[in-house]
Order: C-alpha cells, then structure tokens, then sequence
C-alpha cells in the first residue's frame, strides 16, 4: 500500500523506458561484465564507461544527477574492499600494526582498492538505472524470455506482489508492539534481551502462520479461476528494429570500452 | 428457537430457471469440525441472493463447494451440469468466486494479468483474452488501470479489480463472500451501485444488514452449517426473533 | 524504516574475481536444478503460491528486529526457518528469490556475483539448517529446539566462511585476516538468528505443530541431508581455526588449483583469474572470463530447457489435464 | 462547501479537566505527502469521542501521533506532560493505542503473554504483571481465555483481547482504530456494550455511523488532514449538508 519507497520505477515516457526489458537487462549485465573485465588502472577505459552511464541517463529522462545520487547508499559497501589495501603484493606505501597483525599498504593495493570502488560505483549506477526505467513486472518477463526457470521467476513475481502486503502487515506489528513499549516513570524498561529476542521470534511466527494461510488463501482464488498447476501469462513485448539498433550500439561502446582498457 | 422453515423452491419474477442447484450438502473439515449438515439451495437466472448469518456459520465454506475447492457429499449441479472432477474446469469457468479479501484474489503484479489469468487459463486465444479483459474491466468502470500495478491501488479500487478478474471468465453465478467489509462510505455507496447494475445472477454473503435490504429481494440465513431460513428479503428482516436467534440485527 | 536491511553478508559486484564469480554460478545452478526438479515432485500445484508468499514472508520478516546492544539490533535472515518450514529444496528456492529482489530491487549484492550470494545466504544456510534438523526430527522438543538454535548459528557462520573464502580466492584478502575478521563479526549475528529462529519455531510449534511435520516428512534423501548437515559443520568448525592460523596450506592449495598467483612479482595487481597454461597475462583473463560465461550460459540453457520439460508433468495434477505450454511457449 | 467551524473547547458535563490537548499538529510522510495539516483537539476526562472521515482523512495518522509513534510538529499533551522523545517511554504507558486489525496487536503465542507485554515491558516485578493482566482480563470479560492460544480465537475474541493488552497498561487514555470493522452484528452488540461499561476516556475512530449515534455524544470531522466539525454527535448527524461533503452516511 504505502510501501511505495519499495518501487524504484519512475514513470517517463523516455526513449530507454520504451526500449525492450530483454534489450535492457542484457545490456545492463552486459556492461557490468565488462566492468569486471576492465584491467586496474585502465581510466580510460572507466571513463568511456562512465560516458556510456551519462549516455544513458540522459536517454532515460531521469536528469542527469538520479542514479548518480542514489548511489551513495550503495557506496558505504566499498569499505568492505579496504582489505584489498594490505593483500596485493606490490611497493610499500606505509605499515602498521593492528592486534596480531602486521598490514602493509601497498601500491599495487592501493591502485586495485580505487579500481574497485569505481568499477562497483559503475556497475552500482547502471543496476539503479535499469529498475528505475524497467518496471518491475516487465523485470520478470524479460528474464522469463531469458529462459531463467519459470518456477524461480513465477516466485519472484508473487514475492514482488505480496513483499507490498507482508511488510505492511510488518510495519503494523512493529508499530504495535512500539506502542506498548513502555515504560513506568522513573522505571527502567525494556526487558532482557533474550525476552526481546522471544517477543521478535514471536512476531516471526506470526507472519509465518499469517503468510502460510495466506497463501492457502491464494491457492484457493487461483483454483477458482481455472489454475492447474501452469501460470500462463500473455507477454505484452516485442522486440522492433529500434530496440535491435539501441542493442547494438550498446554493443559497440562495450566493446570499444574493453579495446581501450586493453590496449 | 423458532426457526423459520427454510423454503425451498422460490420463483421469482425475473426468474427464468435454475442456475444453480445444491442438494443435501454435508462437509467436515479434515480436523473433524463439522462446517455444513445439509445444505439444498436453489438459485434462479437473475436472482440476487444475500447469505447471512453469525460468524463461523458456514458461509464461506459453502461458496468453496460451489466450484468445487472443497469437496463434500451431496450433489452440486450449475446449468444442470453436475459437479464432478472431470468437469471442475468448466464449471469453474461458471462459478466466479470473488474472496474476501481482494490481497488474495489479485496475486499477479499488474491489473492486466489477473484478469487475463481466468481466461488464459480458459485456453482461449489471445484476441478473446484481450476483448475480455477489456470489457470486464469496462463492467466495473476501471479501464483505464489495465497497466497499474495492484499493489499500489486503494481497497475499493481492488475490489472492483477483484470482481473484475471472474467477470472476465464469463461466469453464469457471481459467488461474492463479504464485499463490503473495510470499505468506508463512499465505496461502499460504489460497490452496491455497480452491483446493482451487474446483470448477473449473485450470490453474496454479507455481515451488512443494509446492504441485503437495499440490493437483494432474497435472503438465506444461515447457522451452525444449516439453512434456518431462505425467503423474500422484507419477511426476513421483519423477523426480529429469527433474527436475534441468530445473532443478526435489524438494519 | 521502509528499506531491505543492509546484511554485511551482501557482496556487491567487483568484489570477486569473474573466475571465482562465475564458478559460484555454476554451483548455484546446479542447484538450483536439482532444487526446481526435486520441489516439483514433492509439492505439486500448491507450490507455486506458497513459495512465492513465503519468499515475501522472508523478505518482511527480515525488517522485524530486536535491540541487542548498544544501538545495534539483530534481526532473520531466514535461511534455516525457510529449510525447516519448507523442506530444503523449496527453502532453498524461497531464499534465492529474496536474494535475486534484494540485489535486482535494491542494489543489495551485485548480479554478478549473485551467484556467490546465493550461494552463501540461500544455499548453504539451507543445506546446514534442514541437516541438523534432520538428524534431531524424531527427537523431543528441548532437543529439537537447541539442535535449530545451532543450526541458525552455524549456518550464518559458514555464509560468512565461505564469503571470506570467497573474497580470498579473488585475490582481495589475506586468509588469515579475511577468516577471523569475518567469523568474529557473524558470530554475534548468528546469535540473534539463533534466538530468533529457535523463538518463530516455537512459535509455530505451539500454535500450529501439524505444518512443520509437512515440510519434513517430504523427507527425500533424509539419510543424505543429515550427512551433508554434517559434513558441512565440520567444514565450518575445522576449516576455521585452520584457516586463520595456518594459511599456507591452503595458500598451496589455491596456487595448485591456479586461482591464486604466488608469484609476488611485476604480475602481482592482476592476480585473481587465469588460465594457468597461458602465458600472456591479460590473455589469460580474457580467456578465462569467456570461458566462464560460455560456461554459465551452457548451464542456464540447459537447466531452462529440462525444467521446462519437466514442469507440465511433474506437478500434481490429479483431476485436471495440464497439456497447455508452459509460459515460455506463449509469446505473441 | 459549508462547513461547521471546529468548537475548540466543549466542556461535557462528565468533564473533569484535560487529559489529552492537541495543539496545531503538521506532519507529511516521507513521500512527500501531507496528512495532517494543523490539527487542534482537546479531550477530557471521562469523554467519549468519534473520529470520523472518508478513507485517508488522516484519522489513523493523528492517532499514530498521540503516543509518538509518527513524529510530527506541534504539541501534544498529556496530563500537563508535554511529549518529547526523552518521555516517549512514559507517555506510551499513558495512552492505549488499540490497531484496526487485531492481528497486528496480538503477536505472542498465548493470550496471557499477550496481555502481559506492556506490564512486562514497563518493569513491573512479576507479581504486579500477573494482578495486572488478571484486571485487564476481566474487564473485557475474557478471564477464561488466559492460556488460549490468540490465534484460534474469533476477530470479536481478539479483538477484546486486543483492548485488554492495553488496558493492563493502565492508560489514561484509550484510542481505537477502527474497532467495529470486520465484526459480525453480535459481536458488535457485545463490543459496543463493552465501550460503554469502561469508565475511561477514549478517542475512537470509526466509519459506523450507527456505533457512533450509539455510543458517542461528542463527534469529531475529519478531512483532507482538518478537523472540520467537533461538537455534539445529535448536531453534526443532522447536518446532511456536512456529512455528504465528507463522503459519511446518516445512520
Ligand atoms: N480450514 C479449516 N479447518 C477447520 N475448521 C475450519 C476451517 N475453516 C473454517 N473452519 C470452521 O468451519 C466453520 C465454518 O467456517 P466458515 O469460514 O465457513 O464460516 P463463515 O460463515 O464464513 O464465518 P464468517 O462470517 O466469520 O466469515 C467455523 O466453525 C470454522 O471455525
Ligand atoms: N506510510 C505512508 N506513506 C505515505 N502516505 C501515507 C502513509 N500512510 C498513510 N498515508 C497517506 O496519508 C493520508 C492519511 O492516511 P490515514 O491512514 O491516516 O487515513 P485514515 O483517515 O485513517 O483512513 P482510513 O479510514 O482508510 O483508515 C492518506 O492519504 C494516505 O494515503
Ligand atoms: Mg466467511
Ligand atoms: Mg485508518
């Protein structure tokens, strides 16, 4: 219901909200691959992938600052890599001792910790990018047509439909039990932590027993409307020659990006 | 506890034969409890029937046989076809039965693909699917949210979807359990107008006493699995002890 | 508080090599093969409704937390409750999904390297949750309980080793500090997944015993699983100490099997993914990247292709033909 | 559109000081969206008060605020303390915030752990936990129920139990959401005798026209985030002119 801060889809009427959501995934994972493959160090080539996210973000009506903005939160991640500082073997920049261990900066480490962050911000934006002009539903057709499983994608299609129902449900139990979360004057409240532990594990299986009879529930509707065991969907999407011809530029800068970063 | 008789065969006016025909229905539940002791109901083309009755009666267990997702003993027929497992399809296509609550019956991402999933899984071809899912979504005035998502949508607005989604599979009885539940005034007022003009035989179970006087000329009270009481509208809410032994209320 | 909580478990894309990257793919699909073929013939029809709202359950289930200390709060990742409720083929399948949303939907771990995090949060917490609880099912409640509460810890802890393992093989992490580092900081979050699992199965235990029985006496390959529970456990509880203490044997190892450069030479920064017998380094990575993709796509085809037979036979249908074409049949 | 100006001060005869003041109350959700737009309100001891307006009028946002839970601007008191975040702890003990859905209220297994949260919670030594949630109990009448497990009971069974885990809280105020929705007319006769028994003061808010000509003299209108009617409930439920405005119904 309220949990719109769930959909990242922006409605726009934008030439990259047109094109084909096949065309669309593969050139996104396309790029990110390539992102992957691109040497350390090669600027260039980060650069001309860089162009190719503005590129895009200018085809996608979203204004030029959007996944540029949304990224950030993705970015607090990149300390995960600071470990990649110590354990490329290289020149010493500078050395220090932390508990039983000695760590040494080096320069290869330190050229491979800033490729990484960038090459993760590229892949990062471009991920941002395609769920915010691909509607979700759309998402799922197109990696149907991919020839991922239809079990996994028909699961992923009711989670995307009911995560809305659940975790309203969720934010009501939380605000409940925040409601009664209270405390005597001058008393000390609160509980020990195995007993809070005990009272979420409680709201767990709540939900649990509600989702489970939910989805009995749901058989049930689906039953009545002729379900046999096989979803059957129309899908509404055609691949024209402008989507073939967005593809294959897509291509094209993909590749040229790896030549430079190669050579 | 005076009990009405249950009458069990009423013509009326708009009549014009029998749609539905339940005789002698009896179900437990797996765990043993006891939900229908017999139950006979007739249903007329173009009758509007309102199912009343406390909670727990057995309401919602009885529309589950009418197209068959419980199976109990006793007879079943629609269009005189009798219900059976060879040809739960077709009569599924018949019985279009909206739940409760529209979260459970709008199970696809967007508007367009739940009310195609009857008809799709009808196996009719795909200019059919599209003509009627056009036009039941033209029946319950939301054309123009063929391509909304459902999630996003309000609670009236899902339950006109929600009829939406059996109106397209063409059904001959309308089964509808509680429609108005959660739906404050102005919705409510919206749902009795758009019932009120669904040229379809109806069968709605309901805790909303206004509702079955203003839309419906026929009532069946329901208790403890039992019709207690099956007669016009009018007679039934002038009942004021049928309707207190039942935990029911004058409107 | 209208986000996917930020688990630390989540790798983003780049973090791994595309060898190691791509590798994970290919386990996880295989898998996940088994796992669609197996869940198809224990559950039938009614799968798909339930998987689906259960993988929603996971999702939701994952914003309810529970203040620990100082600040910090523990909340489900849900892998060993799904195994449980479920049985760990469907389980498995409900956790890939919530893992694919949470990266596609918002950028929580890269595409990639889902692969991996598949992996590591859906498939092995299911794999070590439903073998413990395998071997305790016939068991009383205290002994139940106590084995799932090890079990939800244990399996946090091997996503976490075989994250840091992960992150070693690519090259980005020295073992004996990527090790520790990573198990100590889990150690506390499989604390709360513990108490929190152990609390919803109760939960379930007590108000509705009859739908934990479902999801196990589907029990294929009960034998099998408590093995691989096992198994598993003891990867964990031996590989760990000796990992962070001994790395060179398995730095030896890692040499052998080509995924590691020993040479501490000019080659250093592109350590990671190479094709041994190649010369030329940068060769070698394109070579191995290509590979690597043939590889997966080869997979994915297949695995797509056998599913899709198999779907329209396999589900349960009793008293309803189910001759139509799958989904993917029915294109305009 | 006429509209009835807001009374700001009603004293009922009952009244015996303020319990709850309201003061010029702003807030927008995250997305932009404003919900509130200055609401001022104030509530004596011993008032028995309707909150109603169509879907989406604010009613549950302004109820969400009384005791912290969503964070607006303006003030809020309560019992001369004025809400901050240092005496969230301490205002929440003093209002009983009972959800629409009771479902949502009743998370543990049994209906004794239920009752027992809030007490628990607050500190309490066991014994004064256990004479706590044995009052609450009897006050809706559920003593017997203790050991039942909330989640095989009736929506009127919850619901009840709903109103005694905030009552073992010993609230000054007690603010329901929505109470009657989804309840069968019998279990609606014994909810509205209930509310009539607790000597307590309470906000409800409510789409039941009929409940709120039963059970409330003093009426509150709200709409687009205003109060736009506060007064006598017999006044505002003559005024046709008001209600149709609001999208509410004369019972
Ligand atoms: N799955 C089930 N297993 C066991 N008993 C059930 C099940 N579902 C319903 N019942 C019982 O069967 C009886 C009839 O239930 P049913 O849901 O048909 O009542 P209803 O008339 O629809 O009530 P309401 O007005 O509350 O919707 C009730 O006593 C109920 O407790
Ligand atoms: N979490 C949220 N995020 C954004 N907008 C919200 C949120 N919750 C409610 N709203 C909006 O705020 C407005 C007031 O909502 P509220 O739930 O307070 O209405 P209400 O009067 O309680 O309605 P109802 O009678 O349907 O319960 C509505 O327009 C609603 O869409
Ligand atoms: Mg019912
Ligand atoms: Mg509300």
């Amino acid at each position: 219901m309220h949990s719109d801060a769930f959909d990242r889809y922006h409605h726009h009427d934008s030439a990259l909200h047109r094109l084909d959501p096949r065309i669309k995934v593969v050139v996104a994972i396309a790029f990110i691959l390539s992102n992957a493959l691109l040497p350390d160090g090669a600027w260039m080539a980060f650069g001309l992938a860089w162009l190719f996210l503005i590129l895009a973000n200018a085809l996608s009506d979203l204004g030029l600052g959007y996944t540029f903005r949304r990224s950030f939160i993705a970015l607090p991640f990149a300390l995960v890599a600071i470990t990649v500082l110590f354990s490329v073997p290289g020149k010493p920049l500078s050395q220090f001792h932390f508990m039983m261990w000695d760590f040494t900066v080096t320069d290869a480490g330190l050229l491979r910790f800033i490729s990484i962050v960038i090459r993760s911000w590229l892949s990062v934006q471009m991920a941002i990018l395609l769920v915010a002009v691909t509607r979700f539903p759309d998402l799922i057709h197109a990696f149907e047509h991919l020839r991922v499983p239809a079990i996994l994608t028909t699961i992923i299609a009711f989670l995307y439909r009911y995560l809305f129902v659940l975790t309203d449900e969720v934010m009501r139990l939380l605000r409940a039990r925040q409601s009664r979360s209270a405390a005597a004057a001058g008393q000390r409240s609160g509980g020990g932590v195995l007993w809070r532990a005990r009272v979420a594990g409680n709201m767990s299986g709540q939900l649990f027993l509600r989702s489970y009879e939910r989805s009995d529930r749901i058989y049930n509707a689906m039953l009545a409307r002729g379900y046999d065991g096989q979803l059957l969907t129309l899908n509404p999407h055609e691949l024209h020659a402008r989507d073939w011809a967005y593809a294959l530029a897509a291509f094209l800068f993909i590749l040229a990006t790896q030549f430079v970063g190669w050579f | 506890m005076p009990i009405t008789h249950p009458i069990h065969k009423m013509v009326f006016p708009e009549s014009e034969g029998d749609v539905l025909k339940v005789r002698d229905l009896h179900f437990s539940y797996p765990d043993g409890h006891v939900a229908l002791r017999g139950i006979s109901l007739n249903l007329c083309s173009g009758d509007k029937v309102a199912l009343v009755g406390p909670n727990g009666a057995g309401k919602s267990t009885l529309m589950l046989h009418l197209n068959g997702i419980l199976e109990g003993r006793g007879e079943i027929e629609l269009r005189g076809l009798r219900l059976s497992r060879n040809n739960l399809p077709v009569i599924r296509s018949m019985v279009g039965l909206v739940f409760q609550n529209p979260d459970d019956q709008l199970f696809s991402p967007t508007v367009f693909e739940d009310v195609a999933f009857g008809p799709l899984h009808m196996g009719l071809p795909e200019a059919d699917v599209r003509a009627r899912v056009t036009s039941a979504l033209e029946a319950v005035r939301m054309s123009a949210f063929k391509d909304r998502l459902s999630h996003h949508l309000s609670v009236g607005e899902k339950k006109r979807i929600a009829i939406a989604t059996v109106l397209s599979m063409n059904p001959s009885v309308l089964v509808l359990d509680e429609p108005s539940a959660g739906l404050d005034p102005r919705a409510r007022r919206s749902l009795i107008n758009l019932l009120r003009e669904l040229p379809i035989t109806m069968l709605v179970s309901t805790h909303d006493m206004r509702l079955v006087q203003e839309l419906f000329p026929r009532t069946v009270v329901m208790d403890d699995g039992q019709i207690v009481a099956d007669g016009l509208t009018r007679d039934i809410l002038e009942d004021e002890e049928l309707l207190t032994a039942h935990g029911l209320e004058k409107p | 508080m209208l986000y996917s909580p930020i688990q630390p478990m989540h790798i983003p894309d780049n973090f791994l090599s595309i060898t190691v990257s791509l590798i994970c793919w290919a386990i996880t699909i295989i898998t996940l093969g088994v796992a669609i073929s197996r869940t198809n013939k224990s559950l039938g029809e009614r799968q798909v409704p339930l998987m689906g709202v259960m993988a929603a359950f996971i999702f939701a289930a994952q914003m309810i937390n529970f203040p620990v200390l100082g600040g910090t709060s523990g909340h489900l990742l849900g892998g060993v409750l799904a195994a449980i409720a479920l049985g760990p083929w469907a389980g498995m399948l409900v956790m890939t999904a919530v893992i694919a949303v949470q990266g596609l939907l918002f950028q929580d771990g890269g595409l990639i390297v889902m692969g991996a995090n598949i992996l590591n949060m859906g498939l092995l917490t299911c794999a070590v949750g439903y073998g413990l609880y395998r071997s305790v099912i016939g068991s009383n409640r205290t002994v139940k309980l106590a084995v799932i509460g090890v079990a939800a810890w244990l399996s946090v802890m091997a996503g976490a080793l075989s994250t840091a393992l992960q992150i070693w093989l690519s090259g980005n992490a020295q073992l004996q500090v990527i090790v520790p580092a990573m198990l100590f900081f889990h150690a506390f979050i499989g604390f709360g997944e513990a108490l929190i699992t152990v609390a919803a199965v109760l939960f379930i235990i007590r108000t509705r015993p009859d739908l934990l029985g479902e999801g196990t006496e589907s029990a294929q390959g009960g034998r099998g699983w408590i093995l691989t529970g096992v198994l598993l456990t003891l990867i964990v509880v031996l590989l760990s100490p000796f990992a962070s203490t001994n790395p060179d044997g398995l730095n030896r190892v890692a040499t052998d099997l080509g995924f590691i450069q020993s040479a501490q030479t000019a080659s250093g920064p592109l350590a990671g993914y190479t094709v041994p017998f190649l010369e030329s380094v940068s060769a070698s990575k394109i070579v191995a990247g290509v590979i690597g993709i043939i590889v997966v796509l080869a997979i994915v085809f297949i695995t797509g292709r056998s599913m899709q037979n198999k779907r329209g036979l396999n589900t349960q249908s009793n008293n309803i033909q189910a001759t139509r074409p799958p989904i993917e049949n029915r294109k305009p």
